[in-house]
């Protein structure tokens, strides 16, 4: 008779710590960005520019260092190259860009990464050689190795910040992003 | 054109910012897009504020502004530091100026009136129309409010052009007093007033604190005379009118005045300091009529009471007299201010503290004089044009301007939004505001200021500048007026400015730091010294003017703080800012004297019918202690109808009670001119206001020290120690007897956290405490910072209902308590106010009743709110002894398109069922902290954080900073004497913010209340 | 041998008609199988009340909180009111069948099952509340300490967790109490049931069967769940009372609070016991258990709670004067003549004056005026709480923020529906579980016993 | 091959079945072979089958001592993973901390007083009955005899001695155990 009763002790406390473990993971349990999300108007392949050029993040990114956000590029940083760059792989989506240009709109790029609207990210906080000078990958992942960008490397969730303030002893005070 | 717009490429990162973005919207499922710039931009950096320097046109004041944009949208409003007139610092009016950009209600597209009902047509169709009108017609009229030096040539080039005439019509026009500038002293320019330097004031019921001329420079100056210095020193102001405004609640004394017996005081006081040895130059005759003796008759003060008036003007050198304001336009009011003129001038202070100029700004200006014979004139007038004022709604309606207007061949309105005039036109052409055009401004002779535009102009607007449009039609009906654009325009007409600013140097440079300072201060227009009486050219009266009707009552009408004439009455944030004197918002009161609302058996909300023999209006009583008991009082802007969706059908307009008559000499309006009488109708309506209860229950929130207590003690301002620290004493005393006092009572902010909670961060060596202080002996209550602080923290307005029923959300609750108010007699007057903000205690009741910690202390002693770990059990409100922390009992945070685009994306919008409350501008530290950290790690410099209060604050009240360095400005202003924390004897909270008592010339009961 | 309870006392706690252990059965099982109209009647009122207490709940979360009529001074109304209420009338129960039990109070057996089930459907009521006034009721999980990728943990030092704690914990508790209660007597009805119920009584009596050991356990547990429930039931209204006490609000932080919580909470708990015993005994014909005597015996306790609850509130008066402090004396003040003078003077009259009555015998042994009195005492424990709530709130530290609330349509729908949902549950255990407990019942009853033939026939 | 069977004899008084019980277990048979039937606890028929002290009460302090510790380490640990500073208070605030402790405490005690009881009285019965009367919980008395079949008659005996209002043969004698 004694049997039954440990067996359902074990099958409770084996299901909460399941429960538990599925809450301290809460943030994997986020649908991926969906497929179409991704589509971008252009499709701009990061393993071309970051990896096989080593074009460096900041040099489209150009606000990173010095503001809360790294920036879009603009349409001309793009053109600065593809005046004279046709591109070997994609030569359409070259001239989908060089279509932007002349009818003088800035291209819709589907926004991949993105924090909650109750979250301040500083970038150049984490970015600055003077503040917390961090690689763009330990957020982004190895971004010139992907040709298509994806919210890959990290769901962008609060444990996982935390995580890293902790282990970088960054201030974990709520005020530094929640305000 | 126009490198100028085009560098404010418009709106090219949306959504990077998330500005408008509403919160606690995780991980939505929709594609956001990003939007690059086409063009690099060497202004913007997107996440990075990018500021331009502008002058405000919210009233003719002109205040030199600085406008933050964010991804090139405007998202605030602030002083320009380097403006002679703002100083930095900015009215209620003037912040809200971002809501009348992004107002919903702004008209789309140019409309054409076609049976009776307005549509959309194009801009070249309505260009082409109004040229054909225009050269079909002739004797155009140009209606205009006040505009600016180069669009008022524009104007007059145009119309000598099309061949018409400009009639320039303000509601709060100071025609009187300029007229009788004109008339002491030979010119025709209105007198600037140096409040700093003057020792004591008499106040003629100017309201210099928030309508009357330059409020913002005149608070300032105000502040800096009336806050105790360091040697014990301060400057006093006596108010002389029937109703106590904001200028009179600040004043030390009052005499109430029989209204419309200003001359006859003046002048009495005028008398009496001639005979002490004044020179009353031409008038010597005139004042041996003015006895004290028979003064006292015609106004109800005693002559003792007058002669010491007279004789402290004197000897409390420099002094200064000012007003009548607008509420005191009675039908002698150029005689009023003569009579006050001349005053000043027998005591001595023209040329110290009132500044006339050496010139002459043409013929005088005679607003509604001009106005009537231009409705005269409508009749065989082509085309009358309307900008920038709205006489339907603010001329009696006696005067009949609707059916002059009717009585126009054509009738075009340029206005950014639809209001009751352009309602009655046929042509409504929808105009720039002022932040997304060009202009400039002369706020006084020598200063002159460029308006620029600070972002491209809001998308959903089809809108054109009227200047533009004026030249373009100029074009269009082969004139060549020299330039194609207002731009151009403005330009050449500051080439003159910048050859004597800036001679030697290329226009195109002195135009770049024009731009970037805002303001060119020419230094060849001096100021003169004092300047002789002239002997009068007009005959005036200058005895009590004549009133309309037998009513009971004699009728205030003022202009209001928060609306002016109503021209800001479509805008939320002033309709729902509690107006400083009643604390009402959105709807219209009529102040009643105690004793006469106790003889009527009225009571505040009581509904009664007000009525003139001009016309009636059904309105709440507000019961005031502040106002004669022969007066009632009425605030201006209310009563809108067709202004838009926040303004009508809010509150009375008072004007409907008017005459339509002009004072004579200066063409002004006249608005004291009736008795009314009040028939209660038996019901009654809820008010809106935020006043629980107007007394202290003597209760250490806002003491006073008497000025003697203070310079009793060590003789300078540093003396009154014993009394701040009184309610610790009596916890020492109660130890000595061996009671029992739970915790040490003896704290200072820079002592928290304490010993048993420094753990983990908390480490006091390593973080700052941030810190406020307020010298209540210096802050108005004028209410701009809860303005500014709406502005810059995304707070919402939430509507009449919600603020019924007791919800008002605002970060800042400006709290007025009576001590000192007596309708009946000449006296001390004691009103305080205390901006109630958040106090950041140290032992924050709010904190530790938290089951979530959504409110907590951070190690940099801030009392942090985290909105999106807020479950809304109302728990820290409850226990918040200051009551400032609001809740949002709905979603507050959709508004109507565009209004949105206003949020200040470092500011997390806020949903329903969270509470919210100051904090302290955290976004605005964290800002600082990341620029000076990548800045080469530098520490944070004092006064580099500056929270949007303090920012906005014309009186300089309040400083921040760091209390944990002592050698910050908040840590030392906090020694002062003076410097007490609201409640903390009572309930050590040990609160951040400390103010610093209000200073009064009389005795305070017990030194503390 | 000996007994227990001695013989003469047993008699006199049922009427002297209930002669054996088998006719309690019939009497007591005899209930569930008979709804007659007036069950149908006041079901369906409940059932209407559920409807509101729904809808108008779904409408608030889905507008917003700002539907009550909730302002900035008063944070908390009508909702907490109700939730101090509803927890105060599930003290009883416990309390009759715990402490009552450890006492070896005689008069409590007929009772205690129907005062627990009030307990058990109290707290659910009351812990509803705490979930109604939130702001955003869809995080009110985070209050629970529960491991999560964030690292948040709850404050401890709320007492809204320690709230959240001792109301899980209390209804825990007497949920498990109180079923285990019933475990011999679903057997019971097991035995006697057919079809369906049988099936579900098969279930709920675990299986059940009187043995020597069964009952040998089953007495030591119940003992130890009193134990425990004891000091739960005093620390669960004085956990409620530091919600208020342990704040700073003038008028909650007050020392006396748990205590007079504690009181007040049985006051009023024992009068909803009266307040549905009396109608239960009519409808269901239970004169015969439920006697004049325990109404008398509860009316007697609600005399003792009366005079404990105005003594602190006369104390609160006293000391609000004595200790000088202006806003102490202010708030106090405002009580009486303020705006909310009614609420106060009805909660005056009703817990202070009205229960004055019940010194007279003949008042305490008429039952129709113990249910009217014990209306009167809900009323005024109701309003008790919302003068101590709101009148507080109103009225704080600072004047300029001084104001009124006024509780809202909704806020009244919801207050109102809740009596619905606890009607509701209350009515469907009368149907299910028998209201009186049948095995305790037959212990003030004399054993069978050879030696006792005479009297005593089997059945 | 010792088969085992049970009788079990139903009686209308309580001191039937005491004196059945009494005269059972001096005639030999185990305490752990007789199971007495009641509706009601009756002291005089637990005293009959000789029962000690319930070992429940061990549960109910295990229980309890648990609860206090894991309510103290629960606030204590959760505060100090993440220190944040509240109304100036101590990162560990014991006295606020004993609240929890103290529910936590009754919660652990209570549920394992349940457990203990289940455990001890093996409910719930998941096996179906084999002989059992109705009646029983209403107002008979029962006592149950098992053992091997050869001891049956005796008990037989005894049992009828007391006037049984009803006697039943479990051929398992298992009926519930």
């Amino acid at each position: 008779m004694k049997k039954p009763w440990s067996l359902a002790a074990l099958t409770g406390v084996a299901a909460l710590a399941t429960l538990a473990f599925a809450q301290s993971r809460e943030g994997g349990s986020e649908p991926p960005p969906s497929a179409s999300a991704t589509v971008q108007p252009i499709a701009f392949p990061h393993s071309t520019h970051a990896g096989q050029f080593q074009i460096d993040c900041q040099y489209c990114h150009f606000s990173a260092e010095r503001s809360v956000d790294a920036g879009i590029p603009p349409v001309a940083s793009c053109m600065g190259c593809h005046t004279v760059i046709q591109g070997r792989n994609q030569p359409e989506e070259v001239n989908k860009l060089r279509d932007y240009w002349a009818r003088g709109e800035s291209i819709p790029w589907v926004r991949v990464y993105k924090v909650s609207d109750h979250v301040r990210f500083p970038h150049m906080r984490h970015v600055a050689a003077d503040a917390g000078n961090l690689e763009c990958q330990e957020c982004h992942g190895l971004v010139e190795e992907i040709e298509v960008i994806q919210e890959v490397a990290q769901p962008l969730k609060m444990g996982w910040c935390v995580d890293c303030h902790r282990q970088k002893e960054a201030s974990i005070d709520c005020t530094v992003c929640h305000y | 054109m126009s490198d100028g717009i085009k560098r404010r490429d418009f709106l090219k990162v949306l959504g990077t910012g998330g500005a408008g973005a509403t919160v606690f919207g995780c991980s939505t499922q929709q594609v956001e897009r990003l939007l690059p710039y086409v063009v690099p931009d060497e202004d913007i950096t997107p996440g990075v504020a990018t500021w331009y320097t502008s002058v405000c046109g919210e009233c003719p004041a002109g205040c030199g502004i600085w406008v933050r944009t964010r991804e090139g949208r405007v998202v605030k409003v602030e002083g320009n530091p380097d403006h002679p007139v703002s100083g930095g610092a900015l009215c209620s009016r003037g912040f809200s100026s971002v809501q009348g950009l992004y107002d919903p209600d702004r008209i789309r597209t140019p409309l054409l009136k076609e049976g009776g009902e307005f549509r959309a047509i194009t801009w070249d169709q309505a260009e082409g129309l109004l040229a054909q009108r225009l050269e079909g017609g002739s004797n155009h009229l140009f209606l205009t409010g006040r505009v600016g030096p180069s669009m008022t040539d524009l104007l007059d080039q145009f119309l000598s052009f099309v061949g018409g005439s400009r009639v320039e019509y303000e509601a709060l026009s100071e025609a009187p007093l300029r007229n009788a500038t004109r008339i002491a002293f030979g010119r025709n320019f209105l007198p600037t007033y140096d409040f700093e330097q003057a020792r004591l004031i008499y106040s003629f019921g100017a309201d210099f604190l928030e309508t009357w001329l330059s409020p913002v420079a005149y608070q300032r100056g105000f502040a800096r005379m009336s806050g105790v210095d360091a040697h014990g020193s301060k400057g006093r102001m006596v108010f002389l009118a029937p109703r106590l405004s904001l200028t009179g609640q600040n004043a030390d004394e009052w005499v109430p005045l029989r209204p419309g017996c200003e001359a006859v005081v003046a002048l009495s006081m005028a008398h009496v300091i001639a005979r002490e040895g004044g020179d009353a130059g031409p008038y010597r005759a005139v004042l041996q009529a003015y006895d004290p003796a028979n003064a006292e008759t015609a106004s109800g003060i005693p002559a003792r009471e007058i002669e010491e008036l007279a004789l402290r003007f004197l000897q409390e050198a420099p002094s200064l007299a000012v007003g009548p304001g607008v509420a005191g336009h009675h039908r002698n009011a150029t005689a009023a201010n003569l009579a006050v003129h001349i005053l000043n001038a027998v005591a001595g202070n023209v040329g110290r503290t009132v500044r006339l100029r050496q010139v002459d700004e043409g013929a005088a200006a005679r607003p509604f004089a001009e106005l009537r014979s231009a409705m005269d004139a409508m009749a065989q007038a082509g085309v009358v044009m309307i900008l920038g004022t709205n006489p339907a709604y603010s001329v009696p309606p006696p005067a009949g301007f609707p059916a002059a207007l009717a009585s126009a061949g054509f009738r075009v309105a340029f206005s950014t939004a639809m209001d009751e005039t352009a309602r009655l036109c046929d042509l409504v052409l929808p105009d720039r505001h002022f932040l997304e055009s060009w202009g400039d401004s002369m706020p006084r002779p020598g200063v002159f200021a460029l308006q620029q535009p600070a972002m491209q102009p809001v998308p959903l607007f089809d809108t054109r500048q009227a200047g533009d449009v004026l030249l373009s039609l100029a074009a269009r009906l082969g004139g060549d007026p020299g330039a194609a654009t207002f731009y151009d325009y403005l330009r050449s007409r500051w080439a003159g400015i910048g050859a004597l600013a800036a001679p030697g140097t290329g226009f195109d440079s002195f135009w770049r730091d024009a731009l970037r300072k805002g303001v060119v201060e020419l230094t060849d227009q001096e100021e003169e010294g004092p300047v002789p009486l002239r002997s009068p050219d007009t005959a005036l009266s200058f005895d009590p003017p004549p009133l309309d009707g037998d009513g009971e009552f004699t009728l205030v009408v003022y202009p209001s703080s928060r609306f002016g004439d109503g021209k800001h009455a479509n805008r939320p944030w002033l309709q729902e800012l509690p107006d400083p004197v009643s604390k009402i918002a959105w709807h219209s009161w009529v102040e009643v004297n105690p004793n006469a609302a106790r003889r009527m058996g009225l009571g505040t909300g009581d509904l009664v019918v007000v009525r003139s023999p001009h016309g009636q209006v059904e309105v709440p009583v507000w019961v005031y202690p502040g106002i004669r008991e022969d007066t009632v009082a009425l605030a201006m802007g209310g009563g809108h109808e067709g202004y838009g969706r926040f303004a009508d059908g809010n509150g009375v307009n008072p004007m409907v009670l008017l005459p339509a008559e002009v004072e004579q000499p200066s063409g002004a309006l006249v608005k004291l001119a009736t008795r009314v009488s009040l028939d209660p109708t038996g019901r009654r309506r809820p008010i809106a206001t935020i006043e629980g209860s107007s007394d202290q229950h003597d209760r250490p929130i806002a003491p006073a020290a008497s000025l003697a207590s203070l310079t009793r003690g060590s003789g300078e301002a540093g003396a009154g120690e014993e009394q701040g620290e009184s309610g610790h004493g009596q916890l020492k005393e109660i130890q000595a007897m061996g009671g029992f006092a739970p915790v040490a009572t003896e704290g200072k902010p820079q002592d928290f956290p304490l010993e048993g909670s420094r753990y983990g961060q908390y480490d006091p060596a390593a973080n700052p405490r941030w810190a406020m202080a307020i010298d209540l002996d210096k802050c108005t209550g004028c209410s701009a910072c809860v303005i500014a602080c709406q502005s810059e923290n995304n707070v919402p307005w939430v509507g009449e209902e919600q603020i019924i029923m007791g919800r008002e959300i605002s970060w800042i609750r400006m709290e007025r308590y009576y001590e000192t108010v007596d309708a009946g007699h000449p006296g001390p007057v004691d009103i305080r106010f205390l901006p109630m903000i958040c106090q950041h205690c140290g032992n924050a009741p709010c904190e530790p009743v938290c089951p979530v910690y959504a409110a907590y202390h951070t190690p940099e002693g801030l009392n942090a709110q985290v909105y999106n770990r807020c479950v809304g059990t109302r728990y820290c409100a409850n226990n918040c002894p200051y009551k400032v922390r609001v809740f949002n009992w709905f979603s507050f945070s959709e508004v109507p398109e565009p209004m949105n685009w206003g949020y200040n994306p470092d500011v997390t919008v806020r949903s329903g069922g969270v509470m919210e409350k100051c904090s302290f501008c955290v976004q605005r530290i964290r800002e600082t902290q990341n620029r000076a950290r990548i800045e080469g790690q530098r520490p944070v410099r004092d006064g580099e954080v500056v929270p949007a209060c303090q920012q906005s604050c014309p009186a300089e009240a309040i400083v921040f900073g760091n209390i944990r360095d002592p050698h910050s400005r908040v840590a030392q202003v906090s020694q002062n004497g003076r410097g007490y924390r609201v409640l903390d004897a009572l309930i050590n909270t040990q609160p951040a913010v400390t103010y610093l008592k209000k200073v009064t010339f009389h005795e305070v009961h017990g030194g503390e209340h | 041998m000996a007994t227990a309870i001695n013989e003469k006392e047993r008699g006199a706690l049922t009427h002297p008609d209930v002669g054996s252990f088998g006719q309690v059965n019939r009497d007591i099982l005899k209930m569930l199988s008979r709804p007659g109209k007036g069950w149908w009647a006041l079901f369906l009122v409940a059932v209407g009340g559920v409807g509101l207490f729904f809808s108008a709940w779904i409408y608030q979360i889905t507008t917003g909180v700002g539907v009550s009529g909730l302002m900035n001074p008063v944070g908390w109304g009508v909702y907490i009111t109700t939730f101090v209420f509803w927890v105060g009338i599930a003290h009883s129960g416990t309390l009759i069948s715990a402490i009552l039990f450890l006492f070896r109070a005689p008069w409590r057996q007929s009772i205690y099952r129907a005062a627990e089930a009030m307990t058990v459907f109290a707290v659910m009521t009351a812990g509803l509340f705490p979930l109604i006034h939130l702001g955003r009721v869809w995080h009110g999980y985070w209050l629970i300490p529960y491991p999560n990728s964030r690292f948040l943990w709850p404050n401890f030092r709320s007492p809204l967790v320690w709230d959240v704690f001792a109301v899980t914990t209390y209804f825990t508790v007497s949920a498990v109490f109180f079923y285990l209660g019933t475990i011999p007597d679903v057997a019971a009805a097991r035995d006697q049931a057919t079809g369906l119920r049988k099936k579900l009584y098969q279930v709920v009596a675990l299986g059940w069967r009187g043995t020597d050991r069964e009952w040998h356990h089953f007495g030591k547990a119940y003992i130890f769940l009193a134990a425990f429930a004891t000091p739960l039931v005093l620390s669960v209204h004085s956990v409620v009372s530091w919600d208020f006490a342990m704040s700073i609000v003038p008028g909650w932080h007050a020392t006396i609070f748990a205590p007079y919580f504690v009181a007040g909470a049985i006051f009023s708990g024992v009068a909803m016991v009266i307040t549905l015993t009396v109608p239960l005994r009519k409808i269901f014909k239970l004169e015969a258990y439920l006697t004049v005597r325990h109404f008398d015996a509860m009316a007697k306790l609600i005399l003792l709670t009366s005079l404990i609850v105005m003594y602190a509130y006369l104390t609160e008066f006293f000391m609000a004067w004595y200790s000088g402090e202006e806003v102490e004396r202010s708030v106090f003040w405002n009580r009486l003549f303020g705006p909310y003078w009614w609420a106060t003077w009805i909660m005056l009259v009703c817990n202070g004056l009205v229960p004055v009555m019940l010194w007279f015998k003949r008042i305490r042994h008429s039952i129709p005026a113990l249910f009217v009195i014990t209306l009167f005492i809900n009323i005024g424990m109701w309003f008790e709480r919302f003068v101590i709530i709101v009148t507080s709130l109103s009225h704080e530290f600072e004047p300029f923020a001084w104001g009124q609330y006024r509780p809202s349509m909704t806020e009244m729908a919801i207050v109102v529906g809740s009596f619905g949902w606890f009607l509701f549950w209350f009515l469907i255990f009368t149907r299910i579980l028998p209201p009186v407990a049948i095995a305790e019942l037959k212990e003030v009853l004399p054993a069978p016993r050879r030696g006792a033939r005479k009297e005593v026939t089997a059945p | 091959m010792s088969t085992n069977q049970g009788i079990l004899a139903s009686y209308d008084y309580l001191d039937s079945a005491i004196e059945a019980i009494e005269s059972l277990r001096a005639a030999g048979f185990k305490r752990k072979s007789i199971r007495a039937y009641a509706p009601v606890p009756e002291h005089d028929l637990e005293h009959a089958m000789g029962y000690g002290q319930s070992p429940v009460r061990v549960f109910a302090l295990v229980g309890a001592l648990t609860g206090t510790a894991t309510g103290f380490a629960l606030a204590i640990f959760t505060s100090m993973d993440w220190p944040l500073v509240t109304g100036g208070k101590p990162i560990v605030s014991i006295p606020a901390f004993v609240v929890i402790a103290f529910e936590m405490t009754i919660l652990f005690g209570a549920l394992s007083t349940v457990i203990g009881l289940f455990i001890n009285t093996r409910l719930p019965h998941l096996k179906p009955l084999v002989v059992y009367d109705p009646l029983f919980s209403s107002g008979r008395f029962g006592v149950f005899v098992s053992g091997p079949a050869e001891r049956m008659g005796e008990a037989r005996r005894i049992l009828s001695e007391q006037e049984p209002a009803e006697l039943r043969e479990d051929p398992e004698g298992v009926a519930h155990v």
